[in-house]
């Protein structure tokens, strides 16, 4: 019988819930920049409390631990790309004004593309020192 | 107003002191780190109570003529990024003591001396 | 095209980086690296050529203009800096693919090529850009990505003293970032350019001679300045060969254009040198870190760790040049830069030969390898009469334009220590030659081969720098020169 | 299947409490995002009657007062022995047997103990509580009450 | 040949033989024929500059601009065609003495002897042509790194620590000493350049002169003045090819000649005779002279190492040199540049005659000697001319250029000068006159034990001969070199009476 | 008012922070921690309507997430010496 | 009206407070861990409570007040989860030393 019943259930509900509150975050970063990165806590520390409640092998499982390496690169990528997409289409570099037709939605489409950016790489970084640090004792 | 922001003030002083001297006295990795961390939150904790960084304009949607414009966003990001990169720091930090500890067997920095003597 | 250089250095090393540590595989990864490394090169003269007759590059990043945006601005200064980090930068890539290939797990290639591209992006970000908050993150990209490369070293000190290079590089990190909110602070805005014009009305107010003591504090510890040096000597002891040959001719070198850059320009050298008299504090700690660097060089077993000590002492000779506050000073100072680039990457890329051969820079491991290995031990040796200063090399004009500094101040004592502190690198070089030409080899009789070529034609590529510009130093001494009277004729140009 | 369904309904509710700007984008990226979490959460594994209890939800609402109730009776009573300078305490570990059935009414329990000051759940195991009472009052009174309602809750 | 030409041939010459001995190194015939040839045609090059110099040409030649305002140039003067002239004149001489040297001994690493060697006449090619003093400089540091594997050439520990204290002393004096001075004539003159009459008259004035004299002579430590001598005795470990190079074809006549050339051209004679706070040159040499004589006399009666005692001697002559300089009288300039020849000419021959005794019988000490004239007739026979020219009596090359100096000192009523010149003169002979007369009218001490020193793994061999036949030539054509130069001092003392303005 | 509150809730602060520094065991400054983690929540919250920031809120409960989980973390970490321990074994969960 | 509410933000903010400040006295006057974990409580339950109640009487603004529930709500939701895994922990390192001494005492 598991002793931990208390924990176990009251993280399971509140993963989901920590999870859609990242990308709420996330997605209304633009009104006050910096969002992207405060998702990309939050959204790993989701993670974080399911793979400490439920241990690191079940984690491992739902989220292999390619995947924040691949997020650790694939944000950054994302950052410097929009900066040639902007670049592409005739701006400066991160000019997001060229994005849309009008220079404001185009802003908006260029912080999003941005927080995106920062949001998979600080997600990709948490998770993946978790589990550096989680997985020593083991091997 | 006044106190308060004095009171910031010795806040930050004092975070700053007790973390450098965690960093400096601490002869435990993981407590130096903290340390660190604590000393660049004291930072991140001068610039958002500085009346000028965050009192300036509120990073919300204004109108401007006709038109949609942002206001400068500026106090805000700085301190995110500034957290961005001592988070990133904490991260490489804790992953070296991680490999310090499987090299070494300790994460005391007199224990780590010896053991290379 | 062609105007958006400037951010196109950085832009493209960025990209660069988060693919080679995807595409998993090293040697694509090291492919990446070298490519953006020319690519890096390439832009760095188109920026050079750009800014030659005194003019200034200005280009703005996003939509917002320069208050608010970032602005990245190119001048003679910092595109000669930026040249340097670059050409090191590439020479050095073409040297690690064996050596690092040696000296570097398999697995971990395209994350080493990851960390080494983003370091050399951080350091070409920090000399273009015009945003004293962006010099910070640049700042603290190239030293995250620094601290990773070194602690990939193959001894578990490697680990040890990339964990105190991190402490010490984020200390001085946050005071820099301290003193560059106080200038926010006072003049709500992070362009140097409106800095520099915001600045001198708030002067007499405490905030600025504060915040000028942090930044001066944090770039003294990202530069190495004695005694704030302790990080340097084992983290590049214990880095992987080509690492050690990478920060050690650049790192430093853009911690100090960092604060020619804050001192000069943004500061202005009036309030620098006359009010905050930094000079007073700079110049004995140049002048104790190059004597007592150089004394404790002479002692160490560790060829690579003293070349580090060597290090230390070499950057209290820029300093001392940034601290006579003439033309001829910081000309010298500049000049030095580059020179130490050459001749530090060339010696430790000579040393990552050894490495790659014997496994060992100990000096009572290169006994006789001067007839092991011919061509690496001459490149040490032509690298090392560079150092020590000899006619015809670069470490000759630096020092040249150093005691020339010195005795146009009437410096007398400082010309002179300047000069035996030269004898210093001859005894600490000369050991190494005796090692090697005089005493018979110690290892066993297994044949020592000569290094690959590929290190050997890239160190030989900056050997044969340390004496072109040795021999006709007309262009880096002109740029030198040019950037001096910029950064003291006070302001941006 | 329909669990899923209902969480993501929560989950988008709580998405447009939260939001405030009603614009297709936003409300694009909402749905979105839900459908993206529901996704992760059945890969956790955590859409189960325990994860998601709708089951208790109306009798739960009803629970909820009385529970804030108790709390801040016992509040009172806690800062009464605070700042008594006697302080009044006799602290000591009691176990209970538990009349619930569900590992979920259980938790609610647990919980609703240790969010009344005075007593600390310190563990549950399978039928019986062990709870850390601070001042040797019979907890019965309480907790006789509280695990007839949680019962009831429970609905079982 | 334009004359610019044959000055950057002078240079390139010795360069590329160096090359061609390090390709030919695998075939000793070919490589010593290649040494042989480039000294050759080196001599003929300098040789054909002499007739534009005596003309009154200064053929002048820019290199390259180093930093603004300062280049690496050539250009030839009376002094330096002198001292170009006696290296490339004594190279060849050497050259064939060496074949006979290394191979007669069995030396070791022989490439790298003739390649450090052809490098160092030709950086020797650069002192001399040195158009300023940053020119100078490159040169004489050139000369010093490329004759440390000459010095240190048998790997010995003795031989490293003579290694040791010959790159120490003259790498120290001159990065802290000369270098500082070659700065601080920059800074107070604007020029590094040489120039008739000087170049810092009206730039300094007082004490400063003084002290960048000293600059000056103690940071040239090639030139032995003391207390920075040391590095020559302690250099003689090294081959006998080896110590004549350093006493008398390149490295301490690059040491004097820079000190005549900068109290020529950077100075000015004129000037500094109206300089107070100077005269202690007159005395630092002096005492010099006087002191290394003594030191050669103790080594004399202690029947010690030959090339030591020699060694010495070349410390007292140099200083000679310096000491005529420092006259500032240009007859005394005039008997420094002869007597940089004079010395050459002795001072090898005296080297050779060692060598020659060394190589044929394995005798280094001065007790070895006894009898040896008897054996050895040639090298004693050219021993005996050598040590004449040292003393400076006829009919020696010495007795001309000691003659001038000694007319000098009178010029400059420098009365202290005129009595060390005599009592130098007098310990001269006292060490030199007893070796010859042991030499040919002592009789050889009868079964000595093994002598071991030196790190020579040779016995004595007290049943020998004269020593291989192109150490004999070599030597007997420096002796005859020395007695030539007193029946024919015309050119030498043509140039040496342009270098001080006269006509030439 | 607020400024009262923001003052009453640094008070409330500083005793939470006595008993995390002076222990006297681990337990004891996790407790000290957690509450003063709690305590900040509020202070952000309250900050918020002193400098007219409401969307400081957000960050209080960034800062309740964080503070939770690593109370959760720490105590793990003392039991386990592991933060990866595994509560139950592989594919246990949710029958 | 807006006295009225002001004045019940005033009761409600000090009632926050005084229970907050209380409960971390306590916090510092209770003998042990497991006993201090009881006034720890009434800082999370009634002293946030009150505290946010009065801030929720300070605004009109819809958004706010949503996310002061909350961020109560959170609080209510996870402090007796927290407050239950340190006296498990305690309870159970206690029993664990417990056990590890009688070994050791009956060896
Ligand atoms: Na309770
Ligand atoms: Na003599």
């Amino acid at each position: 019988m598991d002793d931990r019943v208390i924990v176990r259930i009251c993280s399971k509900i509140l993963t989901p819930f920590i999870m859609i509150f990242a990308l709420y975050v996330q997605f209304h970063g633009d009104y006050s920049p910096g969002g992207g990165f405060q998702a990309g806590v939050i959204f790993a520390a989701a993670f974080i409390l399911y793979a400490l409640v439920y241990g690191l092998a079940r984690a491992l499982r739902v989220l292999p631990p390619v995947v924040p390496y691949i997020c650790g690169a694939l944000g950054l990528f994302i950052f410097a790309g929009t900066g040639f997409v902007t670049m592409a289409l005739g701006g400066n570099y991160l000019d997001y004004d060229v994005l849309a037709h009008d220079p404001s939605h185009g802003q908006h489409y260029g912080i999003l593309a941005i927080e995106f950016g920062v949001l998979v790489t600080v997600f990709g970084v948490m998770v993946g020192l978790f589990y550096a640090f989680a997985g020593r004792r083991r091997s | 107003m006044e106190a308060l922001g004095l009171f910031n003030y010795w806040a930050v002083v004092i975070l700053m002191m007790l973390g450098f001297y965690t960093l400096i006295a601490r002869g435990n990795l993981v407590k130096k780190l903290i340390g660190l961390n604590i000393f660049q939150t004291s930072v991140f904790i001068m610039y958002i109570s500085m009346g000028k960084v965050t009192g300036g304009t509120a990073p919300i949607l204004i109108d401007g003529e006709g038109s949609v414009v942002y206001s400068n966003p500026l106090p805000h990001v700085l301190i995110l990024t500034a957290i961005v990169v001592g988070v990133a720091t904490l991260a490489v930090g804790l992953s070296l003591v991680v490999r310090i500890k499987e090299a070494y067997g300790t994460i005391e920095e007199d224990v780590i001396q010896d053991a290379d003597k | 095209m062609i105007e958006h250089l400037p951010v196109l250095l950085v832009a493209i090393p960025l990209i660069a980086a988060p693919i080679a540590a995807l595409l998993n595989h090293g040697g694509i990864a090291w492919g990446l690296a070298l490519a953006s490394a020319f690519w890096a090169l390439f832009a760095a003269i188109g920026l050079v050529s750009q800014v030659g007759e005194g003019q200034v590059l200005s280009y703005e990043l996003g939509g917002w203009a320069a208050p608010y945006g970032i602005e990245y601005r190119i001048d003679a200064v910092n595109a000669f800096v930026a040249l340097i980090v670059a050409a090191i930068g590439s020479v050095t890539t073409i040297y690690a693919r064996r050596s690092v290939a040696r000296e570097v797990e398999k697995e971990r290639l395209p994350l080493f090529y990851a960390a080494w591209i983003l370091s050399m992006t951080g350091l070409l970000g920090i000399t273009v850009t015009g945003d004293v908050f962006n010099v910070f993150v640049f700042l603290e990209i190239s030293s995250l990505s620094a601290y990773a490369l070194i602690a990939m070293g193959q001894d578990r000190r490697a680990l040890v003293s990339a964990y105190q290079y991190l402490i010490m590089g984020s200390v001085g990190a946050t005071f820099i970032v301290i003193g560059i909110g106080m200038m926010y602070a006072m003049t709500g805005t992070l362009n140097m350019a409106d800095l520099a014009e915001r600045l001198p009305p708030v002067m007499d107010q405490r905030t600025i001679p504060v915040a000028f003591a942090f930044l001066a504090v944090g770039f003294s510890l990202k530069l190495a300045l004695f005694p704030l040096h302790l990080w340097l000597p084992n983290a590049y002891a214990f880095a992987p060969s080509a690492v050690t040959a990478l920060l050690a001719s650049t790192a430093t070198k853009v911690a100090v254009y960092m604060m020619l850059r804050f001192f000069f320009t943004v500061f202005g050298a009036a309030f620098a040198f006359d009010q905050m008299q930094v000079d007073l504090v700079f110049l004995p700690l140049a002048l104790v870190a190059i004597f007592s660097m150089s004394l404790v060089a002479i002692f160490q077993m560790n060829v690579k760790r003293m070349l580090a000590y060597s290090s230390v002492a070499q950057i209290g000779y820029i300093i001392l040049g940034v601290s006579m506050a003439s033309v001829t000073g910081l000309t010298a100072a500049i000049v030095h830069l580059f020179n130490h680039a050459l001749i530090k990457g060339a010696l430790f890329m000579a040393l990552g030969g050894v490495f790659y051969r014997i496994g060992s820079v100990h000096i009572e491991a290169m006994r006789g390898l001067g007839r092991k290995m011919p061509w690496t031990m001459a490149s040490f040796v032509l690298a090392g009469l560079s150092l020590i200063g000899v006619p015809l090399t670069v470490g000759f004009i630096s020092k040249w334009y150093l005691i020339s500094g010195a005795l146009e101040l009437g410096w007398w004592p400082v010309a002179v220590l300047v000069l035996i502190t030269s004898l210093l690198a001859v005894v600490y070089i000369w050991r190494v030659v005796e090692a090697a030409y005089f005493k018979t080899f110690a290892g066993d009789d297994e044949p020592v081969q000569e290094a690959p070529l590929g290190l050997l034609l890239s160190t030989w590529g900056l050997v044969l720098a340390n004496f072109y510009f040795g021999i006709d130093a007309t262009f880096t001494t002109g740029i030198a020169g040019q950037a001096a009277r910029m950064l003291l004729g006070g302001g941006t140009p | 299947m329909l669990r899923s369904l209902g969480l993501g309904a929560i989950l988008y509710g709580f998405w447009l409490l939260l939001s405030g700007h009603y614009t297709p984008l936003l409300l694009g990226l909402g749905a979105a995002s839900c459908i993206l979490v529901v996704y992760i959460a059945r890969r956790m594994d955590v859409v189960d009657e325990e994860g998601l209890p709708l089951q208790v939800g109306a009798r739960f609402l009803v629970y909820l007062p009385w529970l804030l109730k108790e709390v801040f009776l016992s509040n009172v009573a806690m800062a009464r022995t605070v700042l008594d300078p006697r302080l009044p305490i006799r602290p000591k570990l009691q176990r209970y047997p538990l009349p619930l059935e569900t590992d979920l009414g259980r938790v609610i329990f647990g919980n609703s103990v240790t969010l009344t000051p005075g007593t600390v759940t310190t563990a549950i195991d399978g039928g019986t509580i062990e709870i850390h009472v601070l001042s040797g009052e019979d907890p019965d009174t309480t907790g006789g009450r509280m695990s007839r309602r949680v019962s009831w809750v429970e609905g079982r | 040949m334009s004359a610019e030409i044959l000055m950057l041939l002078a240079l390139a010459v010795p360069m590329l033989g160096a090359f061609g001995i390090a390709f030919t190194g695998d075939y000793p015939n070919l490589r010593e024929t290649v040494t042989l040839v480039t000294s050759g045609v080196l001599l003929l090059i300098v040789g054909s500059l002499v007739p534009e110099l005596l003309g009154g040409g200064r053929p002048q030649v820019t290199l390259i601009e180093m930093v603004p305002g300062i280049s690496l140039m050539l250009e030839v003067e009376p002094l330096g065609m002198i001292f170009a002239g006696v290296a490339a004149l004594l190279w060849p001489i050497n050259s064939l003495y060496s074949i006979g040297y290394m191979r007669g001994n069995h030396e070791k690493k022989q490439t790298r002897f003739y390649v450090c060697f052809a490098v160092a006449i030709g950086s020797a090619m650069g002192v001399a042509f040195a158009g300023n003093l940053v020119t100078l400089f490159v040169f004489y540091e050139m000369l010093t790194l490329s004759t440390y594997p000459l010095v240190t050439h048998k790997g010995t520990e003795s031989s490293m620590k003579a290694g040791r204290v010959y790159l120490g002393i003259l790498i120290s004096t001159s990065i802290g000493l000369f270098l500082l001075g070659i700065l601080l004539t920059h800074a107070l003159t604007g020029s590094v350049d040489f120039e008739q009459g000087g170049i810092l008259e009206g730039h300094v004035e007082g004490p400063l002169v003084g002290l960048l004299l000293a600059l000056f002579m103690f940071g040239i430590g090639k030139a032995a003045i003391m207390p920075v001598h040391r590095w020559l005795p302690a250099a003689m470990v090294a081959p006998t090819p080896v110590s004549a190079l350093l006493h008398a074809v390149a490295v301490v006549k690059a040491g004097v000649f820079s000190v005549v050339k900068i109290v020529v051209y950077v100075f000015g004679i004129d000037f500094l005779a109206g300089q107070g706070g100077t005269g202690w040159l007159v005395y630092a040499s002096g005492f010099t002279v006087l002191a290394a004589s003594i030191v050669a006399l103790r080594i004399l009666m202690q029947q010690g190492n030959l090339k030591r005692m020699l060694a010495y001697s070349t410390v007292s002559q140099l200083s000679y040199v310096v000491l005529a300089a420092a006259l500032f009288a240009p007859m005394a300039a005039a008997g420094a540049a002869l007597h940089i020849v004079a010395h050459a000419f002795g001072k090898i021959t005296l080297f050779f005659a060692a060598g020659s005794i060394h190589t044929a019988a394995h005798k280094d000490d001065i007790r070895q000697l006894r009898g040896v004239g008897r054996r050895m007739p040639w090298t004693m026979g050219a021993f005996t001319i050598g040590a004449l020219s040292m003393i400076g009596l006829p009919p020696a090359g010495g007795f001309i250029s000691k003659w001038y100096m000694m007319l000098g000192a009178f010029q400059a009523e420098h009365m202290v000068a005129v009595g060390i010149l005599v009592a130098s003169t007098l310990l001269n002979g006292a060490y030199f006159v007893p070796i010859i007369y042991m030499a040919f009218f002592q009789r050889e001490e009868a079964a000595e034990p093994a002598y071991v020193g030196g790190g020579d793994d040779h016995h004595v061999d007290h049943d020998h001969g004269e020593a291989p036949l192109p150490i004999v030539i070599a030597l007997t054509a420096t002796a005859a070199l020395t007695v030539l130069l007193f029946l024919f001092p015309g050119v030498p003392l043509a140039l040496a009476q342009a270098l001080v303005g006269g006509a030439p | 008012m607020f400024f009262v509150a923001a003052l009453g809730v640094l008070v409330s602060m500083s005793l939470a922070l006595v008993r995390a520094v002076i222990g006297p065991t681990v337990y004891d400054r996790v407790l000290g921690v957690n509450i003063f983690g709690t305590k900040m929540v509020l202070l952000i919250g309250v900050l918020g309507f002193l400098t007219e920031r409401p969307e400081f809120l957000d960050l209080s409960l960034v800062y309740a997430l964080i503070n939770f989980i690593g109370t959760l973390a720490v105590l793990k970490f003392f039991e386990f010496r592991d933060l990866g321990h595994g509560a139950e074994p592989l594919g246990s969960g949710g029958e | 009206m807006e006295a009225v509410l002001d004045l019940l933000s005033w009761i409600f903010i000090v009632g926050g407070l005084f229970f907050m400040i209380v409960g971390t006295i306590g916090i510092l006057r209770m003998p042990d861990v497991l006993s201090r974990l009881h006034p720890a409580g009434m800082t999370d339950t009634m002293g946030a409570g009150l505290l946010i109640l009065g801030m929720c009487l300070q605004t009109t603004d819809w958004m706010v007040l949503v996310r002061l529930l909350f961020v109560y709500g959170f609080l209510l939701f996870t402090a007796p989860i927290a407050s239950h895994a340190l006296a498990r922990a305690v309870v159970t390192a206690s029993r664990r030393a417990d056990t590890a001494g009688e070994g050791t005492g009956a060896s």
